[in-house]
């Protein structure tokens, strides 16, 4: 009994983990409509920034790395966004396979760059712990992680409803035409949209150094889990996302509990098209008028 | 009237080329690499007809394949066990034969599997998402999570379909040696003609009333409702055609390269799938037809001379055409030819620019 | 109006069939000439890995070690005074794509044997392509056992030379009650059967039995069970990036060697790197050899390795598929010729001085006899053996000399 | 009720995210009938249409047609029944031809395998409706390159070809010049002369011009009912309007 409990606190760090893997993504496809397929790549991006930190910050690379994989994942979306995205507005299906074609070069540049092996980030010591929770131990690592995605969304949630540029921001979700008229620069929207949505996966790939693989297939193992998130959770709706990862993240670690890792995936593949079939458009919709 | 007339003109050429030309001027090898690509462009124009035609952008149409493939392969693993256990059972520990694969030592209730299980499966996923109005990227995603799962199955129940290592190892195709020449080029010869018959098949369909309503739920979904049809229902039926296509494709592959396995069906192969149909012309079935067997002999020519480079090509490639030729080496054919025609005077036909729906 | 459906077809299949023809040219082959690789000077052979995709990372270390082996044969004349010449093909992480590259070694190169594979997958999909055509495939990579094809030889270990001998160790050890982990495919199933018929005939407890999806990253609910079952050890039969994540969350959850040894089948010294070293410091691991190895002939071989490919390590099935070389080498040289048949025959009973030490071929199953060794993962990234079992183990892929393995098979 | 009623709403409520659309709207529609239904903007007449044709819930009341209640039944459904609508911004298929347009909307009550087969020729009542939209030169070309005014016969058209019982036309004259005012309200009238239809129109002049029955809408409840002058003249309704356009109101 006490290790079904201890799954609660385990739910809640897959919940965590698969929070930040989505959020960049719920945030870019959410504002843009953009299905970002290489946002595995992004995170593995902020990840290798991780690695080549070391370096220089040591073991305390993991801290420093996360504003400077957040500027660099962030830098890398904004030069995606200026070259080939912003062609493809309203095209969202062909975003996606455009950017598959990017994942693929990336991946292979991260080869020749660092080499097909994995590398390795040492975490901080004040990261090896653990505490007891529940009866089982939840190390620190994973209590990091979900500060670190609790930090995120409040980060998000902020920028969007105090900021002026988040309100510029939700306007051009709104109505780009309108906000376009109303003099708000869409298109510098957009960069800084895809700039902030791409720099979170930097700074979900930091945060998964500590508990997974370094290599140049890193993103593949995260991304279909991430849409699966944005999926169930909206288009693009904050709330949606949190709620739909946490309750994901519960749903894998008691479906593992009780069956094995391979079955739980499936489990949660059906979960999710069951529930698609009582909500089409995940937790929370935008209402909209207009027919397609 | 003439276009028509070179246009059969042009099929049979090609028939010839293929049926004729190509198994007497290729070793047996070569042609046995042909049939195999032969078997992807079956697949893709399935995926031509789903996502070209109906907007339906389906990332899983390994699972299809896969079914067929499977379906087939477990036929052929029966008959040369002959009435013993296959022999990865044998040494997964499974001592009786599962009670799934018991039909499957008929032969006709397995050729009939390869359509029909796909189609099942395909219906009852088209019923579910369509009604509901899932499309667009949610479909998407859907169907790549679908093929996600479905290999992360296959390879769990290692007893039932041989785990990561698939089904291989078939003595006996239809009364053959499969690695004989002779049964080789037979198969290239069956893969050709299915493949000739499907596209006509397919193509008949896209000229019919059935096809044009077809582009108009690619275009305007929720329009159609207030003409009278049931999107979902023509959507489900397009999806069932095409789910069908990747089963014979699959199960044609299985005898032709000699193995299926959950490699070839998972999120990349799908993708890869798509891929070729973009390169190749997602809005003409002859586009995707012509991506498919370019795109897969590019791949094997080129880890031939340089391996690390083909996922940089196929990536760098697939940018090239998504931003500049979003119709792919069609739509450039039909460019180059307007231009032609334009330079000669002769007005061009009114540009078709096929719009996507918005998710 | 009518759109012109067909034309774009033509070009659909004008195309690949031209380009297609035009290689056909090029090759030339028609009949099987049956000169087996051996024309002119040079004799060619394949050497089948994949380069590219997700299991490049441990075949292109293999790769370049029969490289190695290859250019160290020419630098000394040769066989049969001819020079050796490397066809070299990716199989691209896909296992039909190595049953489609096998094909044409065997069949467009006419290559004299093949050196490849690394996965069980690839090598189930290559085999029935070299028992159809009777060519032959050197496999260097320990795998699991229940398999004894005529034209494969096996320069890895069996399961009686690695799997059984780690269980001897924890045996040794007191460890009596053992969880098991693997990845979901056939290796770790077959491994893991063999390893409770063991537990069972030796009163060890198995108290669970896990899988995880190949390249698994999430593992807290395992660590979670792991914890809950207390057990003396864990056997690891996990493959490639999901060993990572497993080892990382299994430390930050509190357990490192000194409180759950972890014996492992598929870590070697390229993979700990990866890991960290620091998680996984102190862990047990079962091969056939590791750099440390003494020996004349493994000081070479290191030196060599490392003269070519700076700050590599070397690792068990590298040394397995140089030995492969090796040991075809030599067969071919007593045959005195690459004829199939003549170097089975030639290949029976053949024994060979190499890295981990004498290495002898077993002719009626084509592996080869190996000394089990169980290492210790040290601070630098380096495996240090601590226990073997002296003497080279005779094969027995179908571990019928296990009186506790009947009906395994 | 009235034998000849074709359309019966009564107590009909819709409401979006506790935004009270339609607050109790009854409507009664007769055969034959031409009505038009006006009213100022966020009155509810589009709501109105989306309920009658399927595409929004309400919330209450009944939405009988011939008897039968079209509540809950899905939009293609409801078109089976009889009843075709446009929609205030045209949507035609540009990539189908004027006449594969005209052919898909008269195509539903086909069997099957005509479904399955190539289009040979024009159908009769596709040549009818083409006849009647006056396309007969276009009728070969993509819908893409038609006019704006072009589109919305075109709709109308499919309207025609589909046979219904009942027409709703969503502001058939938006953003229409002088000219195709004219010859849309010509359609209607010839239209009108063998369905039952309810236009939907902010055009004061159009209405005038074309109306007889008129039902007034204002913020989701029916203002006024009655023929043209009698609603003209009604104070209510002046002071809706007069509150809002001057133009509009006189």
């Amino acid at each position: 009994m006490t290790t079904l409990l201890n799954q609660l606190p385990i739910g809640l760090s897959i919940g965590a983990v698969l929070l930040l893997i989505a959020l960049g993504l719920t945030f870019t496809f959410g504002q843009m409509g953009v299905i970002n397929m290489a946002h595995g790549e992004f995170i593995m991006a902020g990840a290798y920034t991780a690695y080549l930190l070391q370096d220089w910050a040591g073991s305390q690379a993991v801290l420093v790395a996360l504003p400077v994989a957040f500027a660099v994942a962030g830098a890398l979306g904004w030069v995606l966004e200026r070259t080939a995205i912003r062609h493809f507005y309203g095209r969202p299906l062909d975003t996606l396979l455009l950017t598959w074609g990017v994942s693929l070069v990336l991946q292979q540049a991260a080869r020749d760059i660092f080499g097909a092996p994995n590398v390795q980030v040492v975490a901080p010591s004040w990261l090896t712990g653990r505490v007891e929770v529940l009866g089982g131990a939840l190390p620190y690592a994973r209590l990091f992680i979900m500060a670190l995605a609790l930090a995120c969304v409040a980060g998000v949630w902020l920028y969007l409803d105090r900021s002026r540029q988040g309100r510029r921001m939700r306007a051009v979700v709104q109505n780009r035409e309108l906000a376009a008229v109303s003099g708000v620069a869409t298109g510098r929207v957009d960069q800084l949209t895809f700039f902030i949505g791409s720099g979170l996966a930097g700074v979900a790939g930091v945060a998964l150094t500590l508990i997974g693989p370094v290599g140049p297939s890193l993103g593949t193992y995260y991304i279909v889990d991430a849409f699966l998130v944005v999926v169930a959770g909206g288009l693009g709706q904050l709330r949606g996302a949190v709620i739909a990862a946490v309750a994901l993240g519960m749903l894998n670690s008691f479906a593992e509990f009780w069956t094995d890792a391979s079955l739980a995936k499936v489990i949660v593949f059906a979960v999710v098209i069951g529930f698609l079939q009582v909500r089409p458009q995940g937790l929370f919709v935008l209402r909209s008028r207009a027919l397609t | 009237m003439s276009d028509r007339l070179r246009g059969y003109a042009l099929f049979a050429s090609i028939s010839l080329l293929l049926l004729v030309v190509a198994p007497l001027a290729l070793p047996a090898f070569r042609l046995d690499e042909l049939a195999k690509y032969l078997c992807f462009a079956i697949a893709a124009l399935g995926i031509g007809l789903a996502w070209g035609q109906g907007g339906m952008l389906t990332l899983g149409q390994g699972v299809f394949f896969g079914l067929g493939g499977y379906a087939m392969a477990m036929y052929l693993k029966l008959h040369d066990a002959g009435g013993d256990l296959p022999d990865f059972m044998v040494w997964s520990g499974v001592e009786h034969l599962p009670a799934l694969w018991k039909p499957f030592g008929n032969v006709g209730i397995a050729l009939a599997a390869v359509v029909a299980v796909s189609v099942a499966i395909a219906v009852v996923l088209g019923v579910l998402v369509f009604r509901q109005r899932v499309r667009g990227a949610y479909f998407a995603i859907l169907t790549q999570a679908l093929a996600a799962a479905f290999v992360i199955l296959l390879v769990g129940q290692q007893g039932l379909t041989g785990g990561t290592n698939g089904l291989t190892n078939f003595y006996d195709v239809f009364g053959r040696d499969p690695e004989a020449e002779g049964t080789q080029r037979t198969l290239y010869f069956v893969t050709a003609i299915v493949l000739g018959v499907l596209y006509l098949g397919a193509r008949q369909l896209v000229k019919s009333r059935f096809g044009r309503l077809l582009v108009a739920v690619r275009d305007g979904e929720d329009r159609v409702r207030f003409l009278g049809y049931n999107p979902a229902t023509v959507k489900t039926v397009t999806f069932a055609i095409s789910a069908a296509m990747a089963g014979l494709a699959g199960a044609l592959f299985v005898p032709v390269v000699g193995i299926i396995s959950p490699s070839l069906l998972g999120v990349v192969p799908s993708l890869e799938l798509v891929v070729a149909v973009a390169v190749g012309g997602r809005y003409a079935l002859a586009g995707a037809v012509l991506g498919a067997v370019v795109m897969n002999y590019a791949k094997t020519s080129f880890s031939e001379q340089w391996a690390g480079g083909w996922l940089y090509l196929e990536g760098a490639l697939f940018i090239l055409v998504m931003t500049l030729a979003p119709k792919g080496a069609v739509g450039l054919y039909e460019q180059a030819r307007d231009a032609l025609a334009r330079r000669r005077g002769v007005p061009a036909p009114a540009p078709t620019a096929p719009q996507e729906v918005a998710a | 109006m009518r759109k012109p459906f067909f034309r774009p077809l033509a070009v659909a299949a004008l195309l690949p069939a031209a380009l297609l023809t035009a290689c056909g040219g090029e090759s030339g082959d028609g009949a099987n000439g049956g000169s087996g690789g051996n024309s002119g000077n040079t004799i060619k052979v394949g050497v089948l890995h994949s380069l590219s995709g997700t299991m490049a990372i441990s075949e292109v270390t293999v790769k370049n070690s029969e490289m190695l082996a290859i250019e160290e044969i020419n630098a000394k004349g040769g066989v049969l005074g001819k020079k050796l010449e490397a066809v070299t093909e990716d199989g691209a992480s896909d296992w039909p794509t190595f049953a489609q590259k096998a094909q044409k070694l065997i069949k467009k190169d006419k290559v004299a044997t093949v050196f490849g594979g690394w996965t069980s997958a690839s090598r189930k999909a290559m085999l029935p392509v070299f028992e159809r055509n009777k060519a032959l495939l050197w496999y260097p990579v320990q795998y699991e056992g229940l398999e004894s094809s005529p034209y494969i030889f096996y320069t890895g270990a069996t399961t009686n030379q690695q799997i059984v001998p780690g269980l001897d160790y924890l045996k040794e050890k007191g460890k009596k009650k053992i969880y098991l982990v693997g990845s979901d495919y056939v290796f770790p199933r077959t491994a893991n059967k063999i390893i409770k018929a063991y537990a069972k005939a030796n009163g060890m407890e198995v108290l669970g039995e896990e899988y995880t999806p190949l390249g698994h990253t999430e593992y807290s609910t395992l660590v979670n069970k792991i914890g809950e079952a207390k057990p003396d050890a864990v056997f690891n039969t996990l493959n490639g990036d999901s060993n990572v994540a497993f080892f990382k969350q299994l430390k930050s959850a509190g357990f490192d060697a000194a409180k759950l040894p972890v014996m492992s089948v598929s870590i070697a010294e390229e993979e700990v790197k990866g890991i960290g070293v620091q998680n996984i410091a102190g862990q047990p691991v079962a091969w056939n050899y590791y750099q440390t190895t003494a020996g004349e002939q493994n000081a070479a071989f290191v030196k060599a390795f490392q003269a070519k490919h700076k700050g590599a390590v070397t690792s068990d099935p590298m040394e397995a598929g140089y030995n492969a070389v090796h040991l075809w080498a030599a067969a071919v040289t007593k045959a005195g010729s690459t004829d199939v048949e003549a170097v089975k025959k030639a290949a029976a009973g053949l024994s060979l001085d190499l890295p981990e030490g004498k290495v002898t071929i077993d002719g009626p199953t084509q592996h080869v006899h190996k000394t089990a060794r169980i290492g210790v993962i040290q601070p630098d990234g380096l495996i240090k053996e601590v226990w073997s079992s002296k003497e080279p183990i005779k094969p027995d892929p179908y571990l019928k000399s296990y009186p506790w393995a009947t009906g395994l098979s | 009720m009235s034998e000849q009623s074709l359309l019966e709403i009564r107590g009909l409520e819709v409401v979006f995210d506790g935004f009270k659309a339609l607050g109790g709207v009854d409507l009664t529609v007769a055969a034959g009938e031409l009505r038009f239904l006006i009213g100022p903007n966020g009155a509810g007449k589009t709501t109105l249409i989306d309920v009658i044709t399927g595409l929004t819930r309400p919330a209450a009341g009944t939405v009988r047609f011939a008897g039968t209640e079209l509540a809950g039944r899905p939009e293609h459904k409801i078109v089976r029944l009889g009843i075709g609508r446009t929609f205030q911004t045209s949507v035609v298929f540009e990539e189908l031809t004027v006449v594969e347009n005209l052919d898909l909307a008269a195509g539903f009550r086909r069997p099957l395998p005509t479904l399955l087969r190539q289009r040979r020729g024009v159908s009769d009542e596709v040549a009818a409706a083409l006849d009647t939209i006056g396309l007969g030169d276009l009728a070969d070309r993509p819908a893409g390159v038609l006019s704006h005014g072009q589109r919305q016969w075109l709709e109308i058209g499919m309207l025609v070809a589909q046979r219904p019982r009942l027409l709703l036309l969503d502001e058939p004259v938006a953003g229409m010049s002088g000219d195709e005012r004219e010859r849309t309200g010509e359609l209607l009238t010839e239209i009108a002369r063998d369905h039952t239809v309810i236009v939907v129109e902010h055009d004061m002049e159009f209405l005038r011009r074309y109306a007889s029955q008129v039902t007034v809408l204002h913020e989701g409840r029916v203002l006024v009912e009655g023929d043209v002058a009698a609603v003209q003249s009604d104070p209510r309704v002046q002071e809706v309007y007069l509150g809002r356009t001057r133009e509009e109101a006189a």
